[in-house]
């Protein structure tokens, strides 16, 4: 379902393919399937699905190690997603990427990072490069409340404060980095209060309400396209997973499991399923049904993965220069 | 003795050092509470409270830099840069500071910190969590740079980093973190600068550091077999470099083989190259090889990951070669 | 004279030396006794001595390219550090640091720094070594307008705010950042409201007067001392000469000489002259005696480093690794 | 053909660049009104105006990474880091990020940016203005990396770099801007990868870069004079490295002195070294030698900076040794 036949399918569909590809990479992951690092965005599926809503196919996004939220609601593909997870072939990056490496610049996603605020700068020059274009394309920067720490968030948002660029910075703060709690990490507890630094404009919202998301990035991304300039939009949410598959019990070294439960009553698909239902008349029938659909889809990728072939070796040796595009 | 796993002999070194010297306190990203991502801080935030290991936000250059003012002043910081990869954004205060301070101040000024970073493949954790940096920082003035194989080395010469009155940057290859090995109950410590001949041999000289100690070994029981006898060297300290102990070995052998995970093209090996070929010239019956990490970003897929860099066949097979 | 005998005169002592100082080096340096670059500090001396005027010499500072001006109000030597500028044996680092290396850490001067932006970690740095060791002492971390857009900048002040750090961080708005006026180099007026980013106290000042100059630094050392944290106060100035020695024109490529008309009369030593005399008695014979003693002391500095011998050639090998120390 | 300044080369080079490409642009400190800290850029500002011609906030690691940004989203920056010692800030976006995107990404982005650094001595900036950190750069897989040393190369290998669609650093030796040279009115390239013979020789083989090839032919005069007769080559690339040209040169004379003003220890002399020892073996009839910068960093005073970084002298009495 495209966004502009039923903007509120896609969100659902959207959050939901998203919650059933991170769920399946934890089994994926236990089972040994999926090598590397695997960091799931199991509770913060409203910012991306809210945020990217508000893009054209020919906008930028960049993305961080916890990214694959924002590949699915940019529209990247299932499969290629997958195989790449499993470091195969058939990949987005011929396996040469994995999981925090994952670009699709045919729809404008410049890229996951493994390094925490590195795709910061990287968006900015993306927006500059518009600006320059005249291309009326705007940039999403997806980052986390610890990267908020990092130089490159500084350093970036003042560079594209000065030059008015048409860059949306969207902090998506589930109050961690890593074990750090926000609260030992800054002593702020508005990330967007450091819009004032820069003379933009900052809105904190409640990042598992696809709704209050889609509203806030949509006013910053018309603002950026009209040509005011950048925002910061922070969307206060919660990882119920540990920072990776690995950390053990969940993060219980560093937070209540209580917490965690708390805010799993905050889900942002079981809310958004309640106001479908109220507002929109839809049934526990339709979100079975889209359910299985999604569920489908994400057993068809993983099918896709596991038969894919590994990269022949030789494929480590090439692409370390531009050898022409491999699309 | 005990028999310990190298990332349990850091973790000693670091409470012993901080039992002995109240100067010395750890800092980095989740050095606290979580005990730092692969375990080397583990239990020391309980010990010693969260002012002297502290858990700081994630800010690479500050927390080098907040290392260089908190040494200039008095103390002995051991920072954590969880990845070699991220020191990148640490290179101004570790290279332009801390490393030149002593020197441009006119000898005035000790910087006695200590940088620990993980380093190496092995993870399948791609091209930004697997390099393996050390000649960038094999070429700075004014730093030392140290790289254990063994758990008893990594103590020893940790202990060593945070008794020294210089920057030391101490690289972890993180494949080795749970080699087992022993380690004395009592204090010592391990000279900078000092190699050490993990395997005595006459026919060839292997050069290593890190987890390629560990290959090397394997490849010369191997070679053996064969009737070529290695001696395996491992550096230690990769600056300063010991090389009257290299030299005196390639004298014996009139071969050299360096092996390493890092990068080929300007990489370390290149300096040992260079200068054990000017120093020891007539002694050489082959040239200098180099069996290292061939010259690409290093990639996700484990199979590809193990290509790009040197195994033990590989190893046996260049080393063959040679006679 | 000392500052706890009698402050104004320290005051006035301090700015005119600072001032006499630079004045000196635009003739050294325009007859070639001076390798290098100069940055001079001639215009913002009220900064560097209202600040200083708060320390005690255990206390810390960390200085800039543009730091005579630092130096010198810490207490500096006159006869080192021009013996340095000159690059001889006798000055502060043996000839080897030149004008933007100056150091004397037995007064709490930990640097000059030749990177913009560098030595703001260095001083957070020193106050979280003062914080552990219990030493009660302070750090003043000086920087220009333009370095505040650096990241050190930003991890620094947020690491500092975290942790409570007792370091007080001094802007120098002097409008410039070589040839970029802050208009284009960032998107705000005041630095000072980039406090509001990591919750700490935020001020702007007068910074050619050098009384305000101490009373806000002075309540903001207060504050860190008895453990309340850092702040950030901006001082605004100007810098009157180019931003080296070198710079045709006093800048002409970027600023109306008008501009630096406009300033110089806003002196802050005639400022404070005036003050002098109308609160205080001082005279015109009182000024010219002072001023005569002090252009003494330069010229002497001149004389002890003209006439000290250049390093040996073995000096450029010392001091890689730390010897013991040389004083 | 005109003559003039390698400055004046390098102003031209972008010049044209710009007219020729409309998605050629130019950001860094101080670049546009004041046409560049060295006027590199003079001019640029004016006739391509402010959004072309882009003054940035001092903030190296946005700079940086805007070029990045910029490039894989169709434009072809061109950054300038005022002094290479401040690449340090710059390292994340420029290693982890430029150098490795195309190669994570499964070849499928391109990265056509140029980032442009003064290196190098003698101006007495001390420790944090004078360093020669290309060897940093060399390691990395994914860069490449050109210094010029004549006005005619500079602009050809400038123009070459900005067309190239990789990410290219550009290293411009200080001292060497106001060198006079020949350089063609029509639009021409130099290839990246191709070194140049300066002079012909027979009997030993200099390898110089930037401002060292003037002191090596100026040496090679010298030794001229005492029968010696030298080949002086200027790499021009130093990743990827032209070793044919090396090789052949090596293989005629026998003999390699390496001249560079970058420190010794793990410098860009290393790689050469390492690589014609392993390549040339049996043609060496002495050790490759390297007449480098000292291991230290480089100290304000003028006599002690030259002391410090070679001379003409010590090139011709280093080389005469070989003999
Ligand atoms: C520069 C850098 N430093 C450290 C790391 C290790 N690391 C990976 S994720 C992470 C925490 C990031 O926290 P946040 O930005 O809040 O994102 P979240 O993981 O919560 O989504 C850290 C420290 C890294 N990848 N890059
Ligand atoms: C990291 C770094 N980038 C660039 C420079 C070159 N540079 C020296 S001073 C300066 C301007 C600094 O402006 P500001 O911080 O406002 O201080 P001011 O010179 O005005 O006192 C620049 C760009 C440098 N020294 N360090
Ligand atoms: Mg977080
Ligand atoms: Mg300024």
């Amino acid at each position: 379902m495209s966004k502009k036949e039923n903007l509120n399918q896609w969100f659902y569909e959207t959050m939901l393919k998203i919650r059933l590809f991170e769920e399946k990479i934890i089994d994926v992951y236990a089972r040994g399937l999926m090598p590397g690092l695997a960091h799931l965005y199991i509770g913060e599926e409203a910012v991306a699905t809210g945020a990217c809503a508000t893009l054209e196919p020919s906008d930028y996004i960049t993305s961080t190690h916890r990214g694959h939220g924002h590949c699915i609601a940019k529209g990247g593909d299932l499969n290629k997603m997958m195989a790449e997870l499993f470091g195969k072939k058939t990949g987005y990056c011929r396996g040469k990427g994995g999981s925090m490496h994952i670009a699709d610049t045919s729809i404008g996603i410049l890229g996951a990072n493994g390094v925490v605020g590195g795709g910061i700068p990287i968006a900015t020059g993306a927006a500059l490069s518009s600006k320059l274009r005249k291309s009326n394309q705007v940039t999403i920067c997806f980052f986390g409340d610890a990267a908020s720490n990092q130089g490159s968030f500084h350093e970036s948002i003042n560079f594209a404060s000065v030059h008015k660029l048409p860059v949306i910075y969207v902090v998506e703060n589930n109050q961690f980095g890593i074990s750090v709690h926000q609260s030992r990490h800054q002593n702020i507890q508005d990330i967007a209060d450091r819009a004032v630094a820069y003379g933009i404009e900052g809105k904190v919202i409640d990042g598992n309400d696809v709704l209050a998301v889609k509203d806030a990035v949509g006013q910053a991304v018309a603002k950026a396209r009209s040509g005011e300039g950048p925002s910061i939009i922070e969307c206060k949410t919660y990882r119920w997973r540990g920072h990776h598959e690995g950390d053990p019990n969940q993060g219980a070294r560093y937070r209540d499991p209580k917490e965690i439960d708390d805010w799993k009553k905050k889900c942002p698909i079981a809310r958004f399923e309640k106001y479908l239902k109220s507002e929109h008349g839809y049934t526990d029938e339709t979100f079975k049904a889209t359910r299985a659909k999604i569920q489908q889809l994400i057993e068809d990728a993983v099918e896709f993965a596991r038969s894919s072939p590994e990269p022949d070796l030789e494929v480590a040796l090439q692409d370390v220069y531009y050898e022409g595009g491999r699309n | 003795m005990a028999q310990m796993k190298l990332v349990e002999a850091l973790n000693s070194a670091l409470r012993e050092e901080m039992e002995r010297d109240e100067r010395v306190f750890v800092l980095g990203e989740d050095v606290g509470l979580y005990g730092g991502i692969f375990g080397v801080t583990q239990g020391l935030y309980k010990q010693f409270g969260p002012e002297r290991v502290i858990d700081t936000p994630i800010s690479e250059a500050a927390i080098a830099g907040a290392a260089v003012g908190a040494a200039v002043t008095g103390m002995r910081p051991v920072a954590e840069i969880m990845f070699i990869d991220f020191i990148t954004i640490a290179m101004d205060q570790l290279v332009n500071q801390a490393a030149k301070m002593c020197y441009m101040f006119g000898g005035n000024v000790s910087v006695p910190m200590v940088i620990r970073v993980p380093a190496g493949t092995g993870r399948s954790a791609a091209a930004q969590h697997s390099q393996s940096l050390e000649a960038w920082l094999m070429h700075i003035p004014g730093l030392k740079v140290v790289c254990p194989s063994t758990p008893y080395d990594a103590k020893g010469l940790l202990k060593s980093a945070i008794r020294d009155d210089n920057p030391v940057v101490f690289i972890e290859n993180k494949i080795t973190y749970n080699l087992s090995g022993e380690v004395p109950d009592e204090d010592y410590t391990i000279p900078i600068g000092k190699a050490d001949i993990k395997r005595e041999g006459q026919d060839v000289t292997l050069l290593a550091t890190g987890n390629m100690v560990h290959y090397s070994l394997k490849a010369a029981d191997e070679l053996q077999q064969e009737g070529i006898s290695c001696e395996v060297i491992d550096p230690r300290t990769l600056r300063p470099i010991d090389y009257e102990t290299i030299i005196n070995s390639v004298v014996k052998t009139s071969r050299l083989a360096i092996v390493q995970e890092a990068c080929r093209t300007a990489g370390p090996g290149c300096e040992f190259a260079a200068t054990v070929q000017e120093r020891a010239f007539d002694y050489l019956d082959a040239p200098i090889i180099q069996i290292a990490g061939m010259d690409v970003p290093i990639p996700f897929n484990p199979k590809l990951e193990k290509t790009v860099v040197p195994s033990v066949e590989q190893i046996v097979r260049e080393v063959k070669a040679l006679f």
